[in-house]
């Protein structure tokens, strides 16, 4: 920390540089505020009026509203089975692979390692379509296994975890060896407890990056029950166009977001660490 | 408690040769040291016996087994890493119970095992801290009482010192040594220390490039260096080597011409010839102001009890020599060297050592 | 303790994806658009009260549940965007529900794929009167001679009207405005308008389809086609489409009709009394007669109007709303049965429907009392004789509108000229035909 | 030496791997091969063929989709949007990041206070984050045409706007994604040692020297990477476009992900489809290939 605490006395630039951060914050915070302004208004009077939102009356009658209709607790629920399991999966199959491809010598190690990486360069974009005939023919739509199985196998965990348990002195595995550990035992009960600090950033990423998913889900999610939280929100964003119930969906937003916002402030820590833990290698 | 046998044992890693042709034998309850420099295989060679490294040839036989295709497991050895490797998220207690438990030990035995190495090594307080929570020194004793509770056949230590400061090294040294006379094991240490071994052990390898130069006791090794090498790598200061320039037999004693200076040495001169080295330790070469050797002083050491002398001979050989606690030299003083001719070495060309003393 | 929490996460895990409801009664999986509402009609049994698509198809289906405890319909709610995406999905990957909504302009590509059940016998079975379903919607859903959906309605384009703006600039009285008959009638009309109000005549809301309808209104109204050789090529080079345009822009850039940048907008500003006539579809009556109801006063005298014929001859856009079983749908006979007893309740209480806007498709109901009582509507019997649907067998309807009404609001703001504008419509819209097999 | 070797009878060599534990990547190869390789191979294949996702009818029609798209007006408008995007959304998420990291790179309440606000927007799925800013942009309701109108300048109807649409959309996208550069610059900032700083104290550098001289160059590598990894994710920019003008107004937003999802799911010609895709593929390459070559020469930065 190369400037810890040090306000007082700033030269000049910083200070600019300060004061531009604390706009760009309160930039970051409006359309916040303004959503939850929006949720707690009366929506005839924001069909009428453009301005509604700096006055009163507030009412909660659109979360009250939320709570009649039961969609949005079953997409959450479904967004969780999947994003959990999905983050699950990978952190096995990433952390099986990656030990693998760092300790085990199996002769064309390498070669199986670049060609692993390969898929590196694959968009997921790039591939919907097939993906999407794919499931097509095992009538996997519309279940929980089309959510969560594609991108199991990702070539980034494995570049990641790889590199990881690379980075974990062999003496400790070689000590382990010599404790009469079988490879399994070693990997279970000596690798993967070092390798947390890897699999907390890319089970974080996997994490957020199925959460917020959105492409696959809506191709592959079609029946409103299977839908997850994006789908199902981005269903009802086709009604904003006529502004109709529009606090009603800012209530929705809010409330759609509002876990993911409390389940960050509160392990916003370790996010951030483990993000940061990505950048550092 | 088992003797070990390496037998021809080769090692190459793809075309490189690190070991070549090596065969040693190790008696049961011995405490053996691999000394050399870095990358003269010693480490190697100590992995091939805990089954950390596949034998490229030859066979390993640790007491009535034959061993090079086993895992490392099933070896019977224990084996002190440099690292100490422990397992960072065990605590003291889980780190020595992991091996047992892998074997299927009962409860009641890895608890009694743990608590009498505990008792050993005085990590009684210690059992439930992580090794994060440890000094360097504890660290150590935690991986010797892994190695301990394992009742193994075989110590194996790799460089297990060279992380601790100057002053635990040395009081951990007497705690090893301590060790193998209370637990008797077979113990075979691998280090490039050459105080750690001299002190420590009962017999020591001295290696270079893959090959053994010297198997022996620890002042046999000082005292009768087998090669210039050897020579050259135990003894701190090291030892002076001195160019000759012609030799006579003197009463079947050697003579040695060291620039304008005749030399006398206590090897017979029987059967030297060709260029030749004479070896002077420097506890051999004295300050003396009758002394036959000439030079100019460099710089001196105040060790204490004794001082040491770094000097310039006339013809820009460098030599260092001893003088007592009270030396008053200081840099640039002329001064003269005696040489102890009862300590001396000859090397010839092939770098063989001839010794002035006798094997007792 | 880190074992047990993992485990406890399993447990839970496996309780959620095991969580399926009791099913007793007869399921008919009912996949539609029209939005959600059960905050507001959830439990409602009074199909007077709701005035949008939303409200009454909610309420009708709670009366039909109420009435059939052995029946239990379940909604399947889609939002009208991605709804037919999903349709195809849910066909592609067999899991297909019993009756779903279909604008009639799709009926085609999804019976060209064999994905429909011709509906004749069905219809009869159910004891639904076929030849009650007005002449142009039944037409619409009838390929190769068979029946292949229910209709449900007329949708048509047409304008609100603000009448009390419109007395005010002397065109006709509070709820009975004079509309133009000519384009030279529009324009004076127009001007006139604008004169006495200072306020635009006419509202086109920024939206492809918007713009696309009208333009296609005012080429039916000229009798000229859309597709004059092939279903499968658009020509918008004809002089009707040309001059339609050019009377479009002509009143835009005169300040005689302004382009609203989204529906709300639109909405607002015309409850507010911004202009004296909005572009629009019958959809949307039902929520301007509870806006200026609401509002109090500014909207005076709101009606709604087929689109005047100021091009020719009346016609006016037209599309329908239509009932299907898809093909693995209803799958046995419990379900058949029930489904198709929820179609013949849709065509008995088709009288509802109409009070969100949409003209009722059974003839005769066009002069029942129960109808032409609705509010606001002018001159909406005439509707059924004037409404021309897009030809059925034009592929993808609701991509290729769009297409050319994109085009159509580029040359309307400025960014194109209108030959460039018109190139480019005609070559996406083609090209993209071309492309289909 | 009590034994010697016998040369005749080798004993069996100690393994250094087994079969059985090549399970350990089996899984991966296994999951990798099924649900990306071939996918990626059989949309290759796609790619020759007209396809229609949903009746199942396929027919080899060699390279006629890859004419079509070359020939498109709107795909080659999608790739101009796209390549548009990216070039204004990149600079300002690089640039704003790595501003908020200097600023509250230190350990007070307030900037964890901050970190917390630039990062939380994050955190959200891009439906919330869509519905939030269409909220904005709403033409008179919204945040911005309120405020617009309360200075006097008038509203703007900014996604209905051709020409400010897809600003619009990179302004949200800024507003959603400042999070992820901030965090990486944040860590590249920690790792640079104080007693650089400390030198260049003594130094007499002014802060604006030890910034370009010092600061900078330590962190060049973690720009670098930034750059590469918010220019291949902008590049499959779809979600906020989708939700937000799906394409329009006047195609002025559309981008390849989009098209290839319209083509492929909502016009039904899953083929053509493929063959925008295998496009994006090559670009994508391309990409990958450069941040393969700038992560090879770190050391050079």
């Amino acid at each position: 920390m190369a400037t810890a605490g040090k306000t007082v006395g700033m030269p000049l630039g910083e200070r600019l540089a300060l004061i531009a951060v604390i706009l760009l914050a309160i930039l970051w915070l409006l359309p916040l505020v303004w959503v939850t302004g929006v949720s707690l208004k009366n929506n005839t009077e924001l069909v009428v009026n453009p301005g509604a939102v700096f006055s009163a009356p507030y009412t909660i009658q659109n979360y009250i509203d939320l709570t009649k209709t039961s969609a949005l607790g079953t997409w959450f629920r479904n967004s969780l089975i999947v994003s959990l399991s999905h983050t699950v999966l990978v952190l096995i199959v990433s952390c099986l692979a990656g030990y693998g491809f760092a300790r085990i010598e199996f002769p064309g190690r390498n070669a199986v390692f670049i060609f692993s990486l390969v898929g590196l360069a694959i968009p997921g974009q790039a591939i919907i379509v097939p993906l999407h005939s794919f499931f097509n023919a095992f009538d996997l739509h519309n279940t929980y296994a089309a959510l969560i199985i594609p991108g199991i196998a990702t070539p980034f965990g494995i570049f990641l975890m790889t590199a990881y348990f690379r980075a974990i002195p062999a003496e400790i595995e070689e000590a382990a060896r010599l404790d009469n550990a079988s490879r399994f035992k070693i990997f279970w009960a000596i690798a993967l407890p070092l390798a947390v600090p890897a699999m907390a950033t890319l089970g974080i990423f996997t994490f957020l990056g199925t959460w917020n998913d959105y492409l696959w889900p809506l191709i592959s999610a079609t029946r409103p029950e299977m839908y997850t939280l994006t789908v199902g929100l981005a269903a009802t964003q086709t009604n904003i166009d006529q502004s109709e119930g529009l606090g009603y969906l800012m209530a929705q937003s809010v409330f759609a977001g509002l876990p993911m916002l409390i389940l960050y402030i509160f392990f916003q820590k370790y996010v951030v660490r483990a993000v940061a833990g990505a950048a550092i290698r | 408690m088992s003797r070990i046998d390496l037998v021809n044992i080769n090692k190459k890693f793809g075309s490189y040769e690190a070991i070549a042709d090596l065969s040693l034998a190790i008696d049961s309850g011995e405490f053996v040291v691999f000394l050399g420099p870095s990358g003269c295989g010693k480490t190697t060679l100590l992995r091939m016996i805990a089954g950390l490294e596949a034998v490229t040839a030859g066979e390993i036989h640790i007491g009535d087994r034959r061993v090079e295709h086993l895992p490392p497991g099933q070896r019977g050895v224990a084996m002190v890493f440099q690292s100490y490797a422990l397992y960072p998220h065990m605590t003291v207690a889980q780190n020595m119970a992991f091996g047992l438990r892998n074997i299927g030990t009962e409860k009641s035995v890895i608890e009694a095992k743990i608590a009498e190495a505990a008792r050993i090594l005085q990590l009684e307080t210690l059992l439930d801290r992580k090794p994060g929570q440890l000094s360097g020194g504890q660290r150590q004793r935690v991986a010797i009482g892994r190695a301990i509770v394992k009742s193994p056949e075989v110590f194996l230590f790799d460089e297990p010192l060279s992380n601790l400061d100057a002053m635990l090294r040395a009081r951990t040294r007497v705690e090893i040594a301590r060790l193998h006379q209370t637990l008797g094991a077979t113990m075979v240490f691998v280090t490039h220390d050459q105080i750690e071994a001299m002190t420590m052990a009962q017999k020591i390898v001295v290696m270079s490039n893959g090959k053994i130069e010297q198997v022996g006791a620890p002042l046999d090794i000082y005292r009768r260096p087998a090669t210039r090498f050897v020579a050259s790598f135990v003894g701190v200061p090291a030892m002076n080597f001195l160019d000759v320039s012609n030799t006579e037999a003197v009463r079947g004693k050697l003579h040695v011409r060291v620039g304008e200076t005749m030399i006398p040495t206590g090897v017979p001169a029987a059967g030297l010839s060709g260029p030749l080295t004479l070896g002077i330790r420097p506890e051999a070469l004295r300050v003396d102001a009758n002394g036959t050797i000439a030079a100019k002083v460099d710089v001196v050491e105040r060790l204490g009890d004794k001082t040491i002398i770094h000097a310039m001979l006339p013809g820009g050989q460098a030599v260092v020599g001893e003088d007592g606690d009270t030396s008053a030299l200081t840099f640039g003083d002329q001064v003269r060297f005696s040489v102890d001719s009862a300590r001396t070495h000859v090397f010839d060309a092939a770098g063989r050592g001839h010794h002035a003393e006798v094997a007792p | 303790m880190k074992r047990l929490k993992a485990l406890s996460m399993l447990g839970i895990v496996a309780a959620l994806l095991t969580t399926t409801g009791a099913q007793a009664q007869t399921e008919v999986r009912f996949a539609r658009f029209f939005g959600a509402c059960e905050a507001d009609f959830g439990t409602n049994l009074d199909p007077s009260l709701p005035s949008n698509e939303c409200g009454v198809i909610t309420t009708l289906t709670n009366i039909f549940n109420a009435e059939n405890p052995d029946i239990k319909v379940v909604p399947e709610i889609v939002e009208w965007g991605p709804y037919y995406e999903q349709l195809a999905g849910r066909i592609a990957t067999g899991d297909v529900p019993d009756i779903s909504v279909m604008h009639g302009d799709m009926l085609i590509n999804f019976v060209n794929r064999g994905l429909i059940e011709p509906l004749d016998a069905a219809l009869g079975e159910a004891g639904i009167d076929v030849d009650d379903i007005a002449e142009g919607p039944r037409e619409n859903v009838t390929i190769d001679g068979q029946i292949y959906a229910l209709p449900q309605d007329f949708v048509t384009w047409l304008w609100h009207t603000n009448s009390g703006l419109m007395a005010e600039a002397g065109l006709g009285e509070v709820n009975a405005p004079v509309y133009p008959t000519s384009a030279d009638e529009l324009l004076a009309q127009a001007r006139q308008f604008k004169e006495a109000t200072g306020k635009p005549y006419l509202a086109l809301t920024l939206d492809p389809t918007s713009a696309a309808r009208t333009l296609y209104t005012l080429m039916l109204q000229n009798g000229t086609p859309l597709f004059p050789d092939s279903i499968k090529v658009i020509d918008l080079h004809s002089e009707a489409a040309k001059s339609a345009i050019t009377l479009l822009k002509s009143m835009i850039d005169e300040g005689l009709m302004v382009i609203k940048p989204d529906w709300a907008t639109a909405f607002t500003d015309f409850s507010g009394g911004a202009s004296g006539n909005m572009l629009g579809g019958t959809w949307q009556i039902g929520d301007l007669v509870r806006l200026s109801e609401q509002t109090g006063g500014q909207l005076d005298g709101y009606v709604a109007h087929p689109f005047p014929a100021v091009f020719g001859e009346p016609a006016v856009w037209t599309a329908s709303h239509s009932w299907v079983m898809l093909k693995g749908g209803a799958a046995t006979p419990e379900k058949r049965a029930a489904s198709l007893k929820f179609l013949k309740f849709l065509f008995d209480n088709n009288i509802h429907w109409a009070r969100t806007g949409h003209l009722p498709m059974r003839t005769s109901l066009m002069t029942s009392p129960e109808f032409t009582s609705m509010p606001y509507r002018l001159d909406f019997a005439s509707v059924p004789s004037i409404a021309q649907h897009i030809p059925k067998d034009v592929l993808q309807q609701r991509i290729i509108m769009p297409f050319i009404g994109e085009e159509l609001l580029a040359i309307f703001q400025g960014q194109k000229s209108m030959d460039d504008g018109i190139a480019a419509a005609e070559e996406r819209v083609n090209t993209y035909l071309a492309r289909l097999r | 030496m009590s034994r010697t070797s016998q040369p005749g009878a080798r004993a069996p060599k100690l393994r250094t791997w087994h079969w059985p534990e090549l399970l350990f990547i089996a899984p991966f190869l296994i999951l990798y091969v099924t649900f990306l390789l071939f996918p990626m191979a059989w949309g290759f294949w796609m790619s020759f063929n007209y396809y229609d996702l949903f009746a199942g009818f396929s027919e080899y029609i060699g390279l006629e989709n890859y004419q079509q798209l070359f020939a498109d007006q709107i795909y080659r408008r999608a790739v101009v949007n796209t390549f548009v995007f990216v070039a204004i959304t990149v600079p300002p998420l690089v640039i704003l990041g790595l501003l908020i990291a200097l600023v509250l790179n230190r350990q007070t309440w307030w900037s964890a206070v901050l970190r917390t606000l630039f990062f939380g927007s994050t955190v959200l799925s891009v439906t919330i984050v869509t519905l939030i800013w269409r909220g904005v942009y709403l033409p008179q309701k919204g945040l911005l045409d309120n405020f617009l109108n309360a200075i006097g300048v008038g509203g703007i109807g900014i996604l209905q706007d051709p020409n400010l649409a897809l600003v619009g959309i990179a302004v949200t996208t800024v507003w959603w994604g400042i999070g992820l550069p901030m965090v990486l610059f944040l860590a590249a900032l920690q790792q640079v040692p104080g007693e650089i700083y400390e030198a260049a104290k003594l130094d007499n550098a002014s802060p604006w020297q030890t910034l370009w001289s010092i600061t900078i160059p330590s962190i060049w590598r973690t720009v670098v990477l930034v750059i590469i990894i918010q220019i291949i994710a902008h590049f499959q920019v779809f979600g906020q476009i989708n939700l937000m003008t799906g394409g329009g107004p006047n195609n002025s937003t559309r981008s390849m992900v989009q098209f290839i999802y319209e083509s492929g799911f909502r016009q039904w010609t899953a083929g053509f489809a493929s063959a925008a895709a295998q496009v994006l593929f090559v670009i994508m390459v391309i990409a990958a290939g450069l941040q393969f070559w700038a992560s090879r020469r770190k050391q050079e930065f």
